[in-house]
């Protein structure tokens, strides 16, 4: 088990988000988190990624304890979260975000390996490179953020909202490099809107409502299942 | 803030301290202020100065609080603003004789206006930046107070003629207690009415306010003119009450003095900073006095407990109040006279 | 190739920025023809303190979101420590001539007042901003500038419990006098010059190169990518504050001849500093450079053209005048930042 | 928030223990007189020179005369009139003060001065020589009698009529050559920059001078290298102004060498706080001045022991002169002692009117008086000293590797004149 999180209550100051969420995560799978909004989607993958702390509950990371360590040790571990709204530098050009993103790794081969990978997956990068992140479209943005994850050489990629604000056709792109990453033998949380799309894709999927895990199972098996079919696809 | 009774079921008593905006509790403290003169030791002549220095504090501190509190934009040139409505008045009063009675009603109107034209000035500004240009309007308001001798006598000072002709104090603080009541009474009734709603909404966030029909403009540039007037009016007592008025009046290090007894009282409150301002003060300038062989420990004191309350207690004074003795008195209260508090 | 660099520097002389720096050359230039090449010396060895002064304010204003009101206080810090280091070597060698130590001795007291002050930045970001950050980021600007406020008072007051209210200063680092121009000026303030040029480039390959640099960066762009790519906020927030207050206290130091450290001293460079960051945009580091330069060089303008005493009011207006019309500084972009909150 | 409570508490606690402290009645025969100044704030140097002279007058006479114990009560003016008058009412009233002595500055003076005639509480010896205090003195002078013998004259009485009284002299008689009469006033920006600049101004202009600068600044101000400059340029051949802030003075004086300005340099007050030297280096070599010395046997001695005692070396005018302004109080106790048996307010305001107001009474150098021959107050000059070289008097003097020797009046004259080169 690469991922294993117990129980995990969380939420923002008094307001208690997760109630009682509990998830596993093989390696080398690809999962999602699908639910209505304000169900506590994104603040499951915050809560992993070491952004909010847990009131309690377990968050276990390849046989580690890691909850209430703080983002960057979770990020040392292993772990790269990728926001909805990316957070990148945007007054650092495209080579510079990717750069930070290898913070975490001190070998130069290491980290030029892990570039040419990146821009292997994104060629549109490479031809920005020295472009303000700022300056960059939504959809460069999304591959920015991504690639910039990439960079610490994650085993466990969290991904939060990757159709966000993006044009069909690019939700197409980015959902075909996740599942290049995915061959590449990289382990993927992500979390949508889009249920149709990221059911057809994933290999498991779990059902979050009112901070609850209220379903969980094969995409295939979920995308068939009444309730979610009723209540996502309003069918 | 609806009462949560309406008008008819309070009784003639509680309906004249809900038409001054006061509890019960405060009514009482007003009494006891307007009494304090008659209670040893608070009988003697410079406690009188004190007190009534202390109350010009509180006074300043509720104006202070209106901007702070509820816009939530800190106006860093307040003591310049006070010190433009007390060199209205004083020179009005030097050069045409003009009474200080209606001196520092003019001193109040050019304070205000001043206000205004920094409410419009800092419209498109928010937090910091606004802060930082009342801040810079007051230095440059202070820095003309010092170059302009020739109107103010600059760094030599300009004497005023006192309000009232008498060496005692107790006109002085009878007159600043009720001008305390009604800068309070005014800043009060208006937090209360729609307008302390839309500050309100404005200070949490001016582009949701704007977004719900809330127009920022108008009320940021009233909360201003209104809080600088008051400010004026203040100013305006100090120099017929001090009898000199020099630019140091001005300084950054005076709003700072009424900024720490807002914040440490509760920002938001407006009662908290004029509440606190009076044990608060008391107990510095006993300090004070009390180790005069340390000079500056009642500093080091007072920016210690800025510091403690930015960071554990940003609710300041005034939420201990709410936390701990607002509802055991309110209990109290209904108990007494059947009268519910609200607000 | 050529054009194109022509085309791009007309582009930038008709932003805010481009007409400022214009007007601000051509102002020196014509004070400097019409009065003597004093104003232009003047102008450029006061710029490049002030620089130093302000661009550890605009650290702290950009990466940590802390618009400090105490930034003379570890001016006042920097020159204390300066002051109790300088004093003995200066008595030993009076005793023991010594033409290299008495080269060396201020960078000795330089050094001491930069760690010194570099350690009260890392203690305060960890006793004040620290637990303020952990309890609410709510309103931060606000409330750590407020803060700032009370930490200003406290060293104030402390300073003169503990050290006295005299006068700690010396008459000068290095004895003499050097000709500019036809101008003179002592070898202090051209060492002192130059001392802020190569900090201030030292700064900039840090910032720029360094890993730790990239990440202060990174922070100040956006605290949660950080987070995320791995840095730890809590370490780079100390270093930050700790660098910022370094610098304010290595210009406190460096500018001890003509500031003796005193409680009250560190008003003059709070309010430059404040001038020099406001025009060129709150955080924006390298402009306090250029700021640094033009509030100089508006002083300088002002005393000869207007008259003492008159430094505050003129440049105040100005200043008032680049918020109303250009509210993120000559340099900013129209981006709004957390500042802005 | 327990915490937070329990400090309301302890400041409640003590808040309330001073009351109650304060409100016991002092044992008897105790003598609670006030030194007012500034203790802390800009100006807390002055102040804390005030209070080692005080102690130190204080210890000679063992806090004691007749059966009175002395004992001071310092009230912090805290550079501010409205906190001085705070502080000032309190100390009267809750710490029971009859007299007292001393003050630095003149707004302080101009707001305090109702308060001791409020009180009836007589007040000597304080320095704020602004003219405003004169002027408002005289508006009433049976009223604010109880503020009485300024310590210090308006600055037209000796700084600068001195000054220009010896360029005059030191030009006629060919000590001192210049290519033009042309001369430029800085100070700070205070009532006392101001009015001395004035003073010096309508001097010079009488002396056939032209002013060619004016400039005032913040107390806060060092750097002069533009102001100098500018000077230098115009080729002034006077430079002459005052500064009570240090750090200014010492500043101004270092640049002036540096910047190379050949003028002759008038700085007031260069010697007021005890460390310049260590500030301004050989750079003062040449500069003059005019005030108060250290230059009798008693005033040396009593440097030597103030240095000893508290560690710095003392000014004349903040150490020396509250020096002579305590000890000219302690004079007035006596005198009201041996004449009325007791001393209260009352008593001591009257030996001022009668006997010090009319110059019956006076502080010489027999007295102990360690800077001046003789201060005496006439009905014609008060509230301020006699002037001239037997009373209340400033020499030039003139600056040389930190010591300092008088010039001018020729009758005083230490040393020659060193002119500018």
């Amino acid at each position: 088990m690469l991922l294993e999180i117990n129980n995990l209550n969380a939420g923002y100051g008094f307001l208690q988000i997760l109630r009682d969420v509990s998830l596993k995560i093989k390696k080398a799978e690809y999962v999602c988190l699908i639910g209505p909004n304000g169900a506590g989607k994104s603040t499951t993958l915050k809560t992993i990624a070491g952004i909010i702390k847990p009131m309690s509950g377990q968050i276990v990371f390849e046989g580690k304890d890691i909850s209430g360590w703080p983002g960057n040790r979770v990020t040392r571990l292993g772990i790269s979260f990728i926001s909805e709204e990316m957070n990148l530098f945007t007054n650092m050009t495209v080579h510079e975000n990717m750069m930070m993103g290898a913070y975490t790794i001190k070998d130069k081969n290491t980290k030029n390996r892990l570039l040419e990978f990146a821009y292997g997956l994104f060629p549109r990068l490479q031809e920005r490179s020295n472009q303000l992140a700022g300056t960059l479209s939504g959809g460069e943005r999304k591959m920015l953020g991504i690639g910039r994850a990439l960079m610490a050489d994650p085993k466990l990629l969290l991904v939060d909202e990757p159709s966000f604000g993006l044009a069909p056709q690019l939700t197409d792109q980015v959902f075909s490099s996740l599942d290049t990453l995915r061959q590449e033998g990289k382990t993927i949380l992500v979390v949508e809107q889009n249920v149709t799309k990221t059911l057809s894709v994933t290999d498991r999927g779990y059902v979050l409502e009112n901070g609850r895990i209220e379903l969980k199972g094969p995409s295939a098996e979920l995308a068939d299942n009444a309730h979610v079919r009723k209540v996502f696809l309003g069918v | 803030m609806e009462t949560g009774v309406s008008k008819h079921e309070m009784g003639f008593f509680s309906s004249v301290l809900d038409r001054l905006c006061l509890t019960p509790l405060g009514a009482l403290l007003l009494v006891l202020l307007a009494l304090l003169p008659l209670i040893p030791p608070f009988n003697q002549q410079y406690l009188l100065r004190w007190l009534t220095i202390v109350a010009l504090s509180a006074a300043s501190a509720i104006a202070f609080d209106l901007t702070a509190g509820f816009i939530n934009i800190v106006n860093f040139g307040y003591a310049a603003i006070l010190g433009l409505g007390a060199y209205t008045s004083a020179i009005l009063a030097v050069r045409t004789g003009l009474s200080p009675w209606i001196g520092i009603f003019v001193g109040a109107l050019a304070s205000g206006l001043l206000g205004f034209l920094t409410g419009l000035l800092t419209l498109r500004l928010r937090g910091i930046f606004a802060a930082v240009m009342a801040w810079f309007i007051g230095l440059a308001l202070m820095g003309l107070a010092i170059k302009m001798v020739w109107l103010t006598r600059g760094p030599l000072g300009l004497r005023v003629p006192r309000m009232f002709d008498t060496s005692s104090n107790e006109p002085y603080y009878y007159m600043m207690i009720v001008m305390l009541l009604v800068v309070y009474v005014i800043c009060r009734w208006v937090t209360r009415s729609k307008m302390g709603l839309a500050f309100k909404a404005i200070g949490q966030n001016m582009e949701a306010a704007r977004t719900s029909g809330v127009n920022p403009t108008y009320y940021r540039i009233v909360n201003f003119t209104l809080s600088c007037t008051i400010a004026g009016w203040l100013g305006g007592f100090y120099a017929h009450y001090m009898g000199i008025l020099t630019p140091d009046l001005m300084h950054t290090s005076k709003t700072v003095e009424v900024l720490a007894v807002v914040y440490i009282g509760g920002r938001g409150s407006l009662w908290g900073g004029a509440f606190l301002a009076f044990p608060f003060l008391i107990a510095m300038e006993l300090v004070r006095s009390g180790f005069s062989n340390l000079p500056g420990l009642h500093l080091v004191i007072y920016g210690v407990i800025l510091i403690l309350v930015m960071i554990y207690l940003p609710g300041g004074i005034a939420s201990l109040y709410y936390r701990f003795l607002y509802k055991p008195w309110g209990k109290f209260w209904e108990f007494m006279v059947g009268y519910k508090e609200n607000d | 190739m050529l054009n194109s660099y022509f085309a791009r520097a007309f582009a930038w002389l008709k932003t805010a920025g481009g007409i400022t720096v214009a007007t601000a050359a051509v102002l020196l230039v014509a004070g400097t023809i019409d009065r003597g090449p004093y104003i232009l010396v003047n102008t450029v060895v006061t710029g490049g303190m002030l620089g130093l002064v302000a661009m550890g304010l605009a650290v702290i204003l950009g990466v940590l979101n802390i618009a400090q009101f105490a930034h003379g206080e570890y001016f006042m810090i920097g020159g204390l420590s300066a002051y109790y280091v300088i004093r003995p070597l200066h008595a030993y060698l009076d005793a023991h001539p010594s033409a290299f130590l008495a080269m060396v001795a201020p960078f000795i007291a330089m050094i001491t007042a930069t760690l010194v002050g570099g350690l009260a930045g890392a203690v305060t970001e960890r006793v004040c901003f620290n637990p303020l950050r952990k309890r609410s980021r709510a309103n931060w600007v606000m409330n750590s500038f407020l803060l700032t406020v009370g930490i200003s008072v406290v060293l104030v007051n402390g300073d003169q419990l503990l050290f006295g209210t005299d006068f700690k200063g010396i008459t000068h680092y290095w004895p003499g006098v050097v000709s500019i121009a036809g101008v003179f000026m002592s070898v202090d303030r051209v060492m002192t010059f130059i001392l802020s040029l190569v900090i201030v480039t030292g700064f900039w390959i840090f910032m720029k190169y360094s890993r730790t640099g990239q990440a202060i960066r990174a922070v100040a762009q956006d605290e949660m990518g950080a987070l995320m790519v791995g840095i730890n906020l809590e370490w780079i927030m100390v270093l930050t504050m700790s660098i910022g207050c370094a610098m304010a206290a290595v210009a406190g130091a460096s500018l001890l001849f003509m500031y003796p450290s005193y409680p009250t001293v560190g008003l003059e460079p709070l309010y430059m500093a404040w001038f020099v960051v406001i025009l060129v945009g709150l955080g924006n580091v390298m402009g306090a450079l250029i700021g640094g330069f033009m509030v100089s060089l508006l002083k300088v303008l002002t005393l000869e053209y207007i008259g003492a005493g008159w430094e505050f009011v003129v440049p105040s207006v100005i200043i008032i005048l680049v918020l109303i019309f250009k509210p993120s500084g000559v340099f900013g972009s129209e981006v709004r930042s957390v500042l802005d909150q | 928030m327990a915490g937070k409570m329990r400090l309301s508490v302890i400041i409640t606690v003590v808040a309330s223990i001073f009351l109650f402290t304060s409100l016991a009645v002092a044992a008897e025969k105790v003598l609670k007189i006030g030194v007012l100044g500034p203790f802390t704030g800009p100006s807390a140097k002055s102040g804390k020179e005030f209070k080692d002279s005080v102690t130190m007058a204080l210890d000679k006479i063992g806090s004691k005369i007749g059966n009175y114990k002395i004992v001071p009560v310092w009230i912090d003016s805290q550079s501010d009139p409205a906190k001085a008058t705070n502080a000032f009412a309190e100390a009267i009233e809750r710490k029971g003060v009859v007299a007292g002595c001393l003050n630095w500055h003149s707004s302080v003076a101009i707001a305090c001065m109702d308060l001791a005639a409020q009180y009836k509480v007589p007040w000597i010896a304080g320095m704020g020589a602004a003219e405003l205090v004169v002027k408002k003195w005289r508006s009433n002078p049976q009223k604010y009698s109880y503020w009485s013998c300024k310590f210090w004259p308006v600055p037209g009485k000796l700084e600068a009529g001195q000054s220009v009284a010896f360029m005059n002299w030191a030009l006629k008689n060919g000590v001192w050559k210049v290519k033009a009469k042309k001369a430029a006033i800085f100070g700070e920006d205070t009532d006392w920059g101001r009015n001395a600049g004035e003073n010096l101004k309508k001097a010079l202009k009488a002396g056939g001078w032209e002013i060619a600068f004016e400039d005032y600044f913040a107390l806060t101000q060092t750097d002069f290298y533009p102001m100098l400059s500018k000077y230098k340029k115009a080729g002034v051949t006077f430079v002459g102004g005052t500064t009570t802030s240090a750090p200014s003075m010492t500043g101004l004086v270092k640049q002036y060498r540096e910047v190379g300005l050949k003028a002759l340099l008038f700085a007031n007050g260069l010697s007021w706080v005890g460390e310049w030297y260590k500030l301004t280096g050989k750079a003062s070599n040449g500069v003059i001045d005019v005030q108060a010395q250290f230059g009798s046997k008693a005033a040396k001695a009593f440097a030597k022991a103030k240095k000893a005692r508290f560690g710095y070396a003392p000014s004349a005018p903040a150490s020396g002169l509250s020096y002579d302004g305590f000890n000219f109080f302690i004079k007035i106790l006596r005198r009201t002692l041996e004449k009325y048996g007791k001393i209260t307010s009352e008593d001591i305001h009257k030996v001022v009117m009668d006997e010090v107001n009319t110059g019956k009474l006076t502080f010489t150098e027999a007295d102990g008086a360690i800077l001046m021959k003789e201060y005496k107050y006439t009905a014609e000059t008060a509230p301020d000293p006699v002037v001239d070289t037997n009373h209340y008097f400033f020499p030039v003097i003139q600056y040389e590797n930190g010591k300092s020797s008088i010039i001018f009046p020729e009758s005083m004259k230490e040393k020659d004149f060193t002119p500018p080169m």
